[in-house]
């Protein structure tokens, strides 16, 4: 049974303007929308959610997507009324946001080995898109003459979109035979002209960068910049940090390490964190430790001061090397401490409209108060425990290794996105497919800390099922699903993409039939 | 503790018992989790994030204190970020993990409650800007305008490559445009208000065959209703650009439809609704004429049917997306604010047209009734201008800072835009403090 | 699919004595239980709450039972952590909770026409309990010697189980021809031992009591008193009053009428309002206003001195009438009205341990301010109607009317817990089955006002065609149910009430099968 | 407002359009809903409530204005209502619709989710127990034990009609025992405690041939663990009557198994599972041995199978329930504390038998070590007795009523028993808090 949909429920037509205290040419003469009792929203809604799946339905080993279970008291200090503020506010009448942000600034810093955050991008990509133009603003700043952005083949989509959009040229670096960085294609394709090296490590089939000090050193020697892509951070928990192995940017993707629900498409929140020296070009505002409280002298700094933390080791525009930022960290706000926004001096501006996805950003912090060093190194564990466990269990190859939180099966003559459709049908969702391309028929799959030994000896056993399935039956999948197996040429050919769209007479023929 | 209860040490949401772990690690063959790792030594961190683990009760309480640190003021504050009462159902139903804890729709076949969901979002956004396409949603109303202006340099008619902003434009957003564009070929300039909306005569001289992009907002920032929104539209339309205006759907239930004004792209807040304030987060509306289709932004979700012939919904048109087309994508945008347009919609269900349509009237009424009972006060003024205003206004007084600080002593937040103005907004969550704020602001400013 | 047990996810047996800091004999050796990790927990019950039906699943029709829409913002005020306070608090420091309760007494009495309201009793049950209980200590106070409680046959199998609880001998009544109390038969009934009648009504066929009038003079002038059952008090709001029809006591269904969530089968509340006369004898302690308050001499009463609002009116224990009890009820507390606990001087005593379902009460208080007049009137108004027009939709007799808020179909020669089998492949919850049992075959229906006419009709259509299904069809019904036909007969006759009962090896095979 | 959406006028929850009511009316041959009511004029209401109608939004300001009357202490108070750390998944999952908007599971095809969790409470309070049977709930702990004694008199094996309690008992489960069995042939009488626990020398004395009930607690209502349950149900025994023990889930995690005392009845409040603080709000515990199967009061679920053999489960036995047996029903209960139930057990998951036992020893170490640091301050005694305690213990002071107001004034509530004796409660909740409680209690007292 189909649900129907809102316009079908309900849909009632008015004159805005009659009546309005406006003059007519201001007001529109027609709105025309579904407008639900509260018991029928209620039942609409109620069902539409039956139709969905979620982490808590059962295991979501998308690869690349970590996604994790999603923590209910987070949710709840959310909710906290106090923290439902207007971003306007005077600062110092908003101590507790900026406590949080503050003390979220540094955590990430310490996880990430960097020296100072952003909070401001409000998701993953944004994050890459600020990590980028923030190196672009750094190299215009020393006059370095940069035109392209190296990208390894087997990289997420949004890093070459995100070159693309801050106006570099993408060089697309081929992976090695071993799945890794082919140091001789980088030293190729490392030049005078590289603004950055976009990685992530572990890598997309879940393989460590061995060379990572190499390529580094590669990079920095041109003058460019190392980007770090959070996508897998997860695995890396308290055991490595990319600031550590050179990299001198990074963006944290926190539904995927901090475990913030991914809401079906967002909210996210992309903080990215940098070396000292880019440190004067973060988007504006940062949160800092009020001069006051630090000086003693009662008085507030002017946000426009200049801010020696952040500025003072950027002296000169040349190879980043030697980076040793392990941080005196503390992880305890005092009560009476105070906060304030400052701009960095050189900064790029702004990349969000506000101060970014805040209730997003709350969560994660709640997250990592929670699970403190040992259940961030205990999250790395069982993530990389669970993807080897349930490689070993698969009667798939797995051409890479060793693989940490997720690794790329191969269907082999399967098509892997068969193999998901027919995977539907065990009660699992699939893991992420034909992606990346270095693995034929790639079925990339990262089942997270958070299943237990037995959900993964199901999910073995729905991998394995499906791809023993003959191809009938997988072109037959899914049987036992909401819906079957839904047509996207059809959508792509002739769009339909509101329900105006749809047409009187279809409407209601579809909505007769649909139940 | 033992067993997979919550305790202290490890990760509380990994499930594994110590058997578990130890047959785990058994089929593998090694003794530990650390020997799974394959990390160089030189890289490899040996130190400690010195962040103590915390049981939930005591991370509740912690973070109550500090949320309890920010002041307790009544905001009379709009200039972008919305408040008005966001129903508890609405609260309820999308908190339902269903929602809450899902990925993206990859999967439709798993997933026709969000997809249709978010068809619903687009549709009802299609009906309130009168365009025929609007996305499942941008980061936010200044991400929305960027994307727009970055969508204009994608299919511009002219050889021109300049974006006309105002100049009042909310620094939030001129911000995140600049950064946007800076990789384009696109120039952003301004063209001025008069009497807090559109200089139409200045915007004439300023608009010419270089001009690709023309962005003109209703209400404005300080709430100021555009007079002659098609002027606008028709400047624009002279010289082959694109006319994009900017608005929320609550505005956009009572003002003139966008469409009608000849608007190619409706951007702005869609956070006014389903969102409560939320220290600036948003939720990017985002719409714009059919002929655009292929270089939308962005995600869309398109109604299609399932291998029995019933009608489904999916994600389509990826192939405009980064995960597809890479460097030739329309956007870097992966993850949206796919929850909050949910909510959104959800908020729009509940109250209606009927319901939309009031809410907005009373945009109207209570900010011309508490602009005239502040304009009656000795020495203030307001509004500052001969418009019409939707929820804000501008308020003139002789000491703006002062009067601000001793509002702010009182339990009120206002803006304060320079020496002289003020800024309030006033929504249905405040207004039945508005009397006490108009009191207030005699007080100080006797 | 079946959802594992709890036991079956995890079993984990220590002794609770190892370590502790009691001595040995006063701690058990052994404790065995399950454990389960909050992920897995979320998933446990996200998936139970998948096999649930519910008020926001579909329509939920059961007669008597008065399945409303529960609004969430009850919820949200109920979960105020200020209302979250321990019973023994100083009633100085909970003025809070205390206006709230005397504000819902207030409305409840209006609302009923009764003078005095207890909001103790916990459930609908436990207020026909305590009314009958206050009766009793009612008649015993006056030195009346009674020794039974008359009750139609059709009444609630709470009634009889009360009336005996209490001590009382039943007196049953049958049905007049018409559906509803044979007058005739009543006259026959009730003697000098009759200590009280207990109605509902509309009674539940749906059909008011005409000669209600007639019937509690008969019972008043015999020494008895007349009850009311609240149980389908919606179908009266704002139309009749049970106090105005000559009811003594009555007790209010807060989840059939104000739309408190009835939880799976609690918790309930049910508040228990009576004339003046009996107001003495209510459980203690109720709340009023603060002496001080009224007295203006700014001191507080003891809560045991007398009261005289609850107590002058009971001069003698002769026959109740004339009663007159419309108040001049004032909606809104001043905010410094002032409260107190006190008890009413002949007071039964307690009936809970403390103040009763708080957090139900609450709810209630909330709809009942969220409605109002209107709400109120337009609740009884559309469920009438919806009862109606529903019945006049169905393919099946309906004996008595004319009926308000319910009706009782009959399933002719179908028997009728099996075409409610057959219903539930239709989507919906079928209505109380096979009772009352006035009607042969009974389909008691009562679809409440929060069903629009499509859901209404959608509705009546798993009825018509259930009911034409064939006696095969409807044996094999349901089948499109998370469980077929479930076998009470070997459930009762091999009762397995915990997991212990089921036997390891029994657990171990029907978890395999199960999955 | 017109159409389905909330406004004002009528139920916001009945969704009626206009046209929908006029169909529906028209269908019934009528001109409006009140010509379907069949209302003698002498019995119809025509005055008002004088109730206005509100919008959700006021009636939740409202409600916040009313419950912050309530002033904010940190509660030191037991004696039965108990508050542990309830964990945010607990709120969420109960929360859900499909259980907190559900009846009685009636259906069982379409209501096996509940129907299991009860089963699954059942098992877990047979585990606690040590009985075989379980029923899904009470009210609270006074209604369970009342109900205990009623069933003493359905079973009871001698001729005598005596309930012997302990003198101590709190005064809600008295008072509601007594009302209960006022109804049957039974008298309730009480035994000495000594030293905050059972005189066993004078129960000995009252126990007799009349005795068809014995009631006994640990933890007691001062939190004494009782020395020696088993010698109460030795005299029980002897007797040929019941032995009841009044306990909670969270002591019963820790204490000896009253199953291995003799018990035949354990009743007790398990709402310190899952349930916050909240006015008295309870769950009444309710276990007793496999005889007594058919006299049980309450509901019960037991495993069945289904069509297709596979688990199924159902409410069964339900012969024993008023809605079948009315008047010879094994009690009047309908409704009971389903809700409650499911949140108890989810608590009780979640904490698992190591988190229940540590926070059972808590219970014991934390009420010790407050105990000691109150008895060390001069003119301070605490505990008043020799006993084990858990949560809770009396403290002996000069003048109680005045240090209770002195506490009350610093933010502190604890009980007051009589004109020198406090009772403090220690949990997870407030223990954080007891080392100013101390030091209050020293100002106080000084």
């Amino acid at each position: 049974r189909n649900e129907p949909l809102l316009s079908e429920k309900d849909s009632t037509a008015l004159d805005p303007g009659e009546g309005s205290a406006l003059p007519d040419d201001l007001t529109r003469d027609s709105l025309e929308l579904p407008g639900l009792s509260e018991p029928e929203l209620a039942r609409h809604y109620t069902r539409l959610s039956q139709m969905n799946w979620s982490v808590e339905a059962g295991p979501y080993p998308l690869g690349s997507c970590t996604m994790k279970y999603n923590p209910s008291f987070a949710d709840a200090v959310a909710a906290d009324p106090n923290a439902a503020v207007h971003p306007d506010r005077d600062p110092e009448t908003v101590q507790g946001n900026l406590e949080l942000l503050h003390g979220l600034q540094e955590y990430l810093a310490t996880i990430g080995g960097m020296d100072a955050v952003t909070l401001q991008p409000p998701a993953g990509a944004a994050g890459e898109f600020t990590g980028i133009a923030v190196a672009k603003a750094y190299h215009e700043h020393h006059g370095n003459d940069k035109s392209e952005v190296i990208i390894p083949a087997s990289a997420h989509g949004t890093n070459f979109a995100t070159a693309a959009m801050a106006g570099y040229d993408v060089v697309e670096l081929p992976s090695g035979e071993d799945g890794r960085v082919d140091v001789e294609a980088l030293e190729a394709a490392v030049s005078e002209d590289t603004a950055a090296l976009m990685l992530t490590n572990p890598n997309t089939v879940g393989l460590f960068e061995r060379d990572i000090t190499e390529i580094a050193d590669m990079v920095h020697d041109a003058g460019g910049l190392l980007y770090y892509d959070g996508a897998n951070l997860n695995a890396l928990l308290g055991r490595a940090r990319p600031g550590d192995m050179g990299f001198d940017i990074m963006h944290y993707n926190v539904h995927k390490t901090f475990a913030t629900p991914h809401g079906g498409g967002g909210p996210g929140a992309g903080p990215v964190g940098v070396v000292d020296e880019l440190a004067p070009f973060l988007p504006r505002p940062r949160v800092r430790e009020a001069r006051s409280a630090s000086n003693g002298d009662g008085e507030r700094s002017d946000p426009s001061e200049r801010d020696a933390d952040d500025t003072a080791t950027a002296a000169d525009g040349g190879a980043l090397t030697g980076h040793d930022h392990d941080h005196g960290h503390t992880d305890d706000a005092a009560q009476d401490d105070e906060y304030e926004l400052f701009d960095p001096e050189h900064s790029i501006g702004k990349v969000h409209g506000f101060s970014g996805n805040w209730l997003v950003l709350i969560r994660a912090y709640a997250y990592i108060r929670r699970l403190g060093d040992e259940g961030l190194l205990d999250a790395s564990a069982k993530a990389t425990l669970n993807a080897n466990y349930l490689a070993s269990l698969l009667d798939m190859e797995v051409p890479y290794g060793p693989f940490h939180h997720e690794f790329a099966a191969t269907a082999g003559d399967r098509d892997a996105a068969d193999v998901a459709k027919g995977m539907l049908d065990y009660g699992v969702h699939p893991p992420t497919t034909k992606w990346p391309e270095m693995v034929p028929e790639a079925m990339l799959t990262e089942p997270t800390e958070v299943e237990n030994k037995r959900s993964l000896e199901d999910l073995a056993n729905a991998f394995n099922e499906a791809v023993a399935d003959t191809d009938e039956e997988l072109h037959a999948a899914p049987t036992k699903t909401t819906a079957r197996r839904v047509d996207q040429t059809s959508a792509a050919r002739n769009p339909r993409l509101s329900w105006h769209a749809l047409g009187e007479a279809q409407r209601a023929s579809e909505n007769a039939s649909g139940e | 503790m033992s067993g997979r209860s919550a305790g202290t040490g490890g990760s509380p949401f990994a499930p594994h018992t110590a058997d578990e772990t130890a047959a785990m690690l058994d089929a593998l063959g090694v003794d530990d989790e650390a020997e799974l790792f394959d990390i160089p030594e030189a890289v490899a961190f040996d130190g400690e994030f010195g962040i103590p683990q915390r049981d939930e009760r005591t991370v509740r309480a912690d973070l109550r204190d500090t949320f309890a640190r920010n002041d307790d003021l009544t905001e009379f504050l709009g200039r972008g970020h919305y408040s008005h009462y966001v129903p508890a159902v609405v609260d309820d139903l999308s908190s339902r993990s269903e929602f809450l804890t899902s990925y993206t729709q990859y999967q439709p076949e798993i997933t026709q409650g969000f997809l249709q969901a978010l068809f619903e979002y687009q549709s009802i956004l299609v009906e309130l800007t009168g365009l025929s396409i609007a996305n499942c949603s941008m980061y936010d109303a200044a991400a929305a305008l960027a994307e727009a202006a970055l969508l204009s340099d994608r299919v511009r008619s002219t050889s021109g490559s300049t974006v006309l902003v105002p100049e009042d434009l909310r620094d939030g957003k001129r911000g995140t445009l600049d950064n946007y564009v800076d990789g384009s070929d696109l120039t952003v300039e301004t063209y001025p208000y008069a009497d807090n909306t559109a200089d139409l005569d200045a915007l004439a001289d300023a608009v010419d065959e270089d001009t690709t992009f023309v962005y003109a907002e209703t209400p404005t920032v300080t709430g100021a209703i555009e007079p002659d929104l098609a002027a606008i539209g028709d400047l624009a339309d002279e010289h082959d650009a694109l006319f994009c205006v900017g608005s929320d759907p609550v505005a956009l239930s009572l003002l003139e439809e966008p469409a009608s004004v000849g608007a190619d792209v409706v951007v702005g807040e869609a956070g006014a609704l389903g969102l409560p304030a939320s220290y600036g987060m948003g939720l990017g509306l985002f719409a714009c004429s059919e002929e655009f289709l292929r270089q939308v932004p962005g995600r869309l979700v398109g109604k299609s049917e399932d291998a029995d012939d019933r009608r489904a919904f999916t994600l389509t048109l990826q192939t405009r997306e980064q995960h597809i087309r890479k460097e030739r994508a329309t956007s870097n945008i992966c993850t949206n604010q796919a929850w909050v347009a949910l909510r959104a919609a959800m908020h729009a269900a509940y109250l209606g047209p009927d319901g939309l349509v009031g809410l907005a009237e009373d945009c109207v009424r209570d900010a011309a009734s508490v602009a005239a009972s502040l304009d009656a006060l000795d020495g203030v003024e307001a509004p500052l201008d001969d418009r019409h205003h939707f929820r804000e206004f501008t308020v003139g007084v002789d000491d703006a800072p002062g009067v601000a600080a001793g509002l702010e002593e009182r339990g009120f937040a206002v803006h304060v835009l320079d020496d002289e103005t003020l800024q309030v907004c006033v929504t249905d969550l405040n207004v039945d403090a508005a009397d006490d704020l108009v009191a207030a602001v005699a007080e100080v400013t006797a």
